[in-house]
């Protein structure tokens, strides 16, 4: 080969060592997106896809005709889901270190998505989140230490031992189960959604995955079936700018954005800026209202970032600079409805740190409670017969085999 | 009781599960409003309206993933793969999601989905209409895996598939849809009337998942296959001659030892056949677990008559396809083996 | 279910014995779309993918910033290519009938879309045609003898005997091998121009598929790996209206072009009458030189009608009106260009009926030469060894036992 | 020569074949800048440039079908599926064009594309991190697959791969990439420079495609296994106290079936084990095929074992896999048949 490549390589603005560079980020002024009709035309409303809607100026003030009609309870409350989200990643994050459960991810810098999102839906509606969604299982009442329990594969498993850390499921709170495998659950919630419609009910779906995850196949079965059969469904891209250890160009970043992606199929898409509770809230309500009115699919992008590293397996400072998330344009999710709420006269830096105080009790108190159900070293165990349970709704003869002869060489069968 | 052939066998029992359960809804390509490439849902559509026979976009993936979607949300989705060979792009809705969700979600979440597609060769489809990937999926832990090979089988085993809370991939020899055939290219069609499986009840009923169906009664030796191979064995073993016992194993996965292992144990002899390429076929399976529970009955090697480790070639379809002579003379081998 | 459904169920405009309504096609005036530069912004020409570019008017007059450099010698040979096609189609159709061969497709109605397209590419580009591009293969001189025998699986089989009709290849002349799997072939040719670029070379790839596949996971990586890559490929939808029973709606047609499938990834998409010689060649043309100077890949979406069935294996009276074609407003492609240029006085009736005759004697005698190398039933029959080779490189020790087995069985080894 | 563990071994069969030809490319998701998540390819990118190492797209399908773009356009790529159990979504381009490709067009076009993957559990990843699906890849007419044990192998196989025309499906079993662990999950950790397959030389060098080998010689019965499994099968044979004859398949298609016939005909008892799950696993082939080849020489059943016919479950990943104990004890029954 002795003529000059030129085939297009995808190149991130900073690598480490470098300044981190957001000057590709499209930002829009808060307030400054037009809010339209929810049953607007998809065609007439495209520069939704392009602008960021953001409600929070940089004061910490709400603008613009997003601004949600939220009380201050409620903003209290989202603000306690997101500090709690918070707290407990850290919590996790450093069971993990120590040795107590396999493996983490946290949301850290994603907060406002999950709870902002989340506070869209009515209780009915089936949600089938991502990896980095435990937000909408804290929020919609999992209970701390059932999810430790899951992460510690101990006796309380909701999963009976089956699944890796954080792969939580709320069959009673509408929360689907979470699988490893990047962008499955898209088209699933486009099913459920399209069933909905085939009954006549009134309920609707959601789903979500990362930029990177934009590139599988499922994510076009998604957006197809939802164009075709007009589901009523709200499809939800985290863009935290990263993947593992590629950028967001790798999974076509560069040219477009993510919210535009079913354009060509006639699906409304949203750019909204991830780290502003109050226009995540807005953009989802008004995608929710579009849904669950006959107005079919919308496909949100929420621009956020990935404060900490992909998982407890990854080592970030490899493949992006130090601080880059500290020079991140949109900010902390945490601080900036914070400082709204302050701003406001709904809360202080004082009752903050009181409610952080708690909250770190709280996961504390859940963490002591969920190793008394066991660990993965520490007794009460799960009974391993379980092992061979739910393949089938009925265990099959050879499985049972299997079983009994696992008991025999464990000496648990004579 | 009527004369049905496959397609109006599963036609039918299309048609009663819709009538009885009305979570049942059919979703495929071309299966609403034309009634399917191979007719088997002709005029449901019509009779059930359109949200219940849904056609589908041309995206097998999509059509796993969406019916998964349907299941959870309480439908039972009958899912339509136009050829087993177009199976592929759903590969990974049904290994990673399908065959798992209730076992990663400890029970909570299950999608009774039921995947039918016509498979095998035969009809000059080349090597992308005339597949049988049967054993990819009973590898798979969380599925079922069924293959008929006559009308009342088909029509039973379809409804339990339908009405199993498991998910189940259900394959249809197309080469058997209009007639059995007895694995002699050269002879003219027949069809299902003149065959006791093509008598078929009009209401509902069910065949088991499960067990196997003994055939032929026989003393000399046993043959274990499924699909449009049933019927060429006993043609086979007709022309050889030879007084075997045939076992039609129906479904796939989960396996009805017992009834392989009562059969060997009482000839000795064993041939596994099917058309599906060998290496790593489903009969290594059958093969492995005969010797392991007949070891000490056995006569002879098991023999394996497959196709062969090819792709399926469009001109040379009858030399690929384990063909009638294939197995009497493979039968006669086996026979002489002392 | 007692609620009434409310999924959306797309709906052709007209079935059986309903009069037939394209008044769903959203047609331009030939000559009015606007000609941008090669090197135009994708974002600054998204208008072409929603409108249709035409060149021929209805009095078969060439119009507009479209109109094609092409010379009356090339013209007249486009339309020999085009009536031959047709001519080879009917022919083979005919022997099918005659259970001759075990199985055909026609392009009936969407000749121009392989000759005109085919013109546009140099003979270097490399082509993944679908199976109704037949025209290709024709156009870069397969030599209908060796089409022929192609679906003859004869002794002089250029795929030896493996593919069923109609899957031809043409290594020489750069056209790849057909697939019977849809849209596979889509992100392969995607493969090959990232592999251009890699080497550095100036060649080019392009591919087909049909309005039904485009829901496909290959469309989406196609239009996903050409878009971070900037790929140098022209990726071609024929929207003949028809999967095999349902209408492109079933698609997601119903909503927006297919040529906007690739707008929000940054992929120009142009919308083109498909049934215009002057206008399919023109689009391409601009595509090719879009993508052979830098500019990455384009979408086009070619508008026809497949005027035959889909395959021998199908009966459209079933679930289409039988004279929709008649109706189609973007008429017969052959009888558009051949009024063109009888209109331009470069071509007559007599001379057109005179080429036909002539083309149908050429056809004829490929036939008579083609069967002389055997058919499915009567020799000279392809070695059966032939059926084991080619699995590998070299064949691996279990063919060659397979294969003498098989060669004992049928007596031709002791 | 050097110490390599397995990670280093691959890289360094990448590192070779880069700088021996040009057309070589290295293709998957991370395994660019960052060097893959396995580290198989760090600093390559920076040697050979952005052009030779490409960051991928997480799109298992599109990776797979642009490689065999790249083939067929004269590049010869090697891609790296970041886990076996997300090769799922590549499957329909390996079955449908990567394996057939060059049958269908009568040798016309090929793509001699490499994919790489780890599988097999014992690191805590649950079901989707753990998966060996080599059985569904060995089914398939025209690929070939293999699956590594040590890094003496791993570089030399992986070259061969690299080298050869035809596609290779090429498993890595990430227990071992960083040493040899014996399936005693209750020993700490080993390094593979105790290890004599840790001796890699620095320079170029093959193993061959389909030959398999003979890791340990023995009289009493045959072990047949490959991947993490070989290492496990000796511990358990001293653990047992049987002469044990070892087999490491390596290549699993096509299958070496000299090696293994003449051992089980010395031996007169066999064993077959795998990390997979065991219904129609890799395991059922190399049964099949022994009992035919040695039938008359066979004491006892062959026996196999395997993971359990479930998901790989997180909590009880020591109860799934085919630990020493577990060989041990089939070890000793299999000996005790009369
Ligand atoms: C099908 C599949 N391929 C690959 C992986 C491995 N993997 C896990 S997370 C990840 C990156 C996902 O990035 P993105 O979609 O942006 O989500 P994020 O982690 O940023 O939230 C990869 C490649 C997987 N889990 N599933
Ligand atoms: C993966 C796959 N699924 C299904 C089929 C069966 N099939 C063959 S052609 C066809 C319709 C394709 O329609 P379209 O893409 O519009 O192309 P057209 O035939 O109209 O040219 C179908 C469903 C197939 N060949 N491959
Ligand atoms: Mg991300
Ligand atoms: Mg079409």
């Amino acid at each position: 080969m002795t003529k000059k490549p030129k085939l297009h390589i995808p190149q991130p603005t900073a690598r480490p060592g470098e300044e981190p560079d957001f000057s590709y980020l499209n930002l829009s002024e808060a307030g400054a997106v037009e809010r339209p009709a929810t049953d607007a035309r998809a065609k007439s409303i495209e520069f939704l896809a392009e602008s960021l809607v953001r409600v929070l100026d940089d004061d910490h003030v709400a603008q613009g005709p997003w601004k949600p009609d939220l009380d201050e309870d409620t903003l209290i409350e989202a603000l306690r889901l997101m500090v709690l989200t918070r707290v407990y990643d850290d919590r996790m994050q450093r069971v993990q270190r120590q040795g107590k459960i396999s493996f983490y991810m946290q949301a850290l810098g994603e907060e406002a998505v999950s709870i902002g999102q989340g506070l869209a839906f009515g209780p009915e509606d089936m949600l089938f989140p991502a990896y980095r969604n435990q937000g909408l299982y804290i929020m919609r009442n999992t209970g701390l230490v059932d999810m430790m329990c899951q992460c510690l594969s101990n006796s309380r498993d909701m999963c009976k031992g089956r699944q890796m850390p954080i792969f939580y499921q709320n069959k009673e709170n509408n929360l689907f189960t979470i699988s490893g495998n990047l962008a499955t659950q898209f088209p699933q919630a486009v099913g459920w959604a399209m069933g909905a419609a085939i009954k006549g009910d009134d309920h609707i779906a959601a789903s979500w995955l990362g930029d990177g995850s934009t590139a599988e196949a499922d994510f076009h079965y998604a957006l197809t079936f939802a164009s075709v059969y007009h589901a009523p469904v709200v499809l939800n891209v985290i863009n935290n700018q990263w993947a593992i250890s590629t950028f967001q160009g790798v999974a076509g970043g560069e040219r477009r954005s993510f919210a535009a992606r079913g354009l060509g199929l006639g699906i409304p898409g949203i750019r909204v800026d991830g780290n502003d509770l109050l226009a995540v809230y807005a953009v989802t309500r008004w995608a929710v209202e579009r849904a669950r009115s006959g107005g079919g699919p919308t496909l949100i992008e929420l621009v956020t970032y990935r404060g900490g590293a992909h998982s407890t397996s990854d080592d970030p400072t490899r493949y992006r600079p130090r601080n880059e998330w500290a020079a991140f344009p949109l900010g902390d999710p945490v601080e900036r409805l914070k400082q709204h709420l302050i701003k406001n006269g709904s809360w202080s830096e004082d009752r903050h740190a009181e409610m952080e105080t708690e909250l770190k009790t709280t996961v504390e108190a859940a963490w002591k409670e969920a190793v008394s159900y066991g660990t993965m070293t520490e007794p009460p165990f799960l009974d391993v017969r379980l092992a061979f349970e739910d393949v089938f709704e009925e265990m099959p003869e050879h499985l049972e085999k299997q079983r009994d002869k696992l008991l025999r060489i464990r000496g648990e069968l004579p | 009781m009527s004369q049905m052939n496959m397609i109006q066998a599963i036609r039918s029992a299309h048609d009663i599960m819709l009538e009885k359960d009305p979570s049942v809804v059919a979703f495929g390509q071309d299966i609403g409003y034309f009634g399917g490439v191979f007719r088997c849902t002709d005029g449901l559509q019509q009779k059930y309206g359109e949200h219940r026979v849904i056609d589908a976009p041309i995206a097998e993936g999509g059509i796993v993933a969406t019916a998964i979607g349907l299941g959870i949300n309480g439908l039972r989705p009958v899912v339509e793969i136009q050829f087993a060979d177009y199976i592929y792009p759903g590969f990974d809705q049904i290994v990673s999601e399908l065959s798992r969700l209730r076992y990663r979600s400890a029970g909570d979440f299950f999608a009774p989905v039921t995947i039918r597609t016509p498979c095998g060769g035969g009809i000059r489809g080349g090597q992308t209409h005339s597949q049988s990937p049967e054993g990819i999926f009973t590898h798979l832990s969380g599925v079922k895996t069924v293959m008929v090979s006559n009308p009342y089988d088909a029509k039973g085993l379809l409804i339990s598939a339908i009405e199993s809370n498991d998910p189940v991939v259900f394959f249809e020899p197309k080469r058997i849809y209009n007639g059995p055939f007895d694995g002699d290219p050269d002879k003219p069609a027949v069809s299902w009337a003149s065959h006791p499986k093509g008598e078929v009840p009009d209401d509902y009923y069910t065949v088991p998942l499960g067990k196997a169906e003994v055939v032929e009664e026989g003393e000399d030796l046993t043959i274990i296959t499924y699909g449009t191979i049933v019927h060429v064995a006993q043609a086979a073993a007709k022309r050889a001659g030879v007084d075997a016992e045939i076992i039609d194993v129906r479904t796939l996965m989960p396996l009805d030892v017992d009834t392989i292992r009562d059969s060997v144990n009482k000839t000795g002899r064993a041939m596994v056949a099917h058309e599906a390429t060998r290496f790593c076929g489903y009969g290594a399976e059958l093969v492995a677990t005969i010797q392991k529970e007949c070891f000490w009955h056995l006569e002879a090697p098991i023999s394996r008559i497959t196709g062969w480790d090819t792709p399926y070639p469009h001109a040379f379809e009858w030399q690929y396809f384990p063909v009638q002579k294939r197995l009497a003379d493979g039968i006669r081998k086996l026979m002489e083996v002392a």
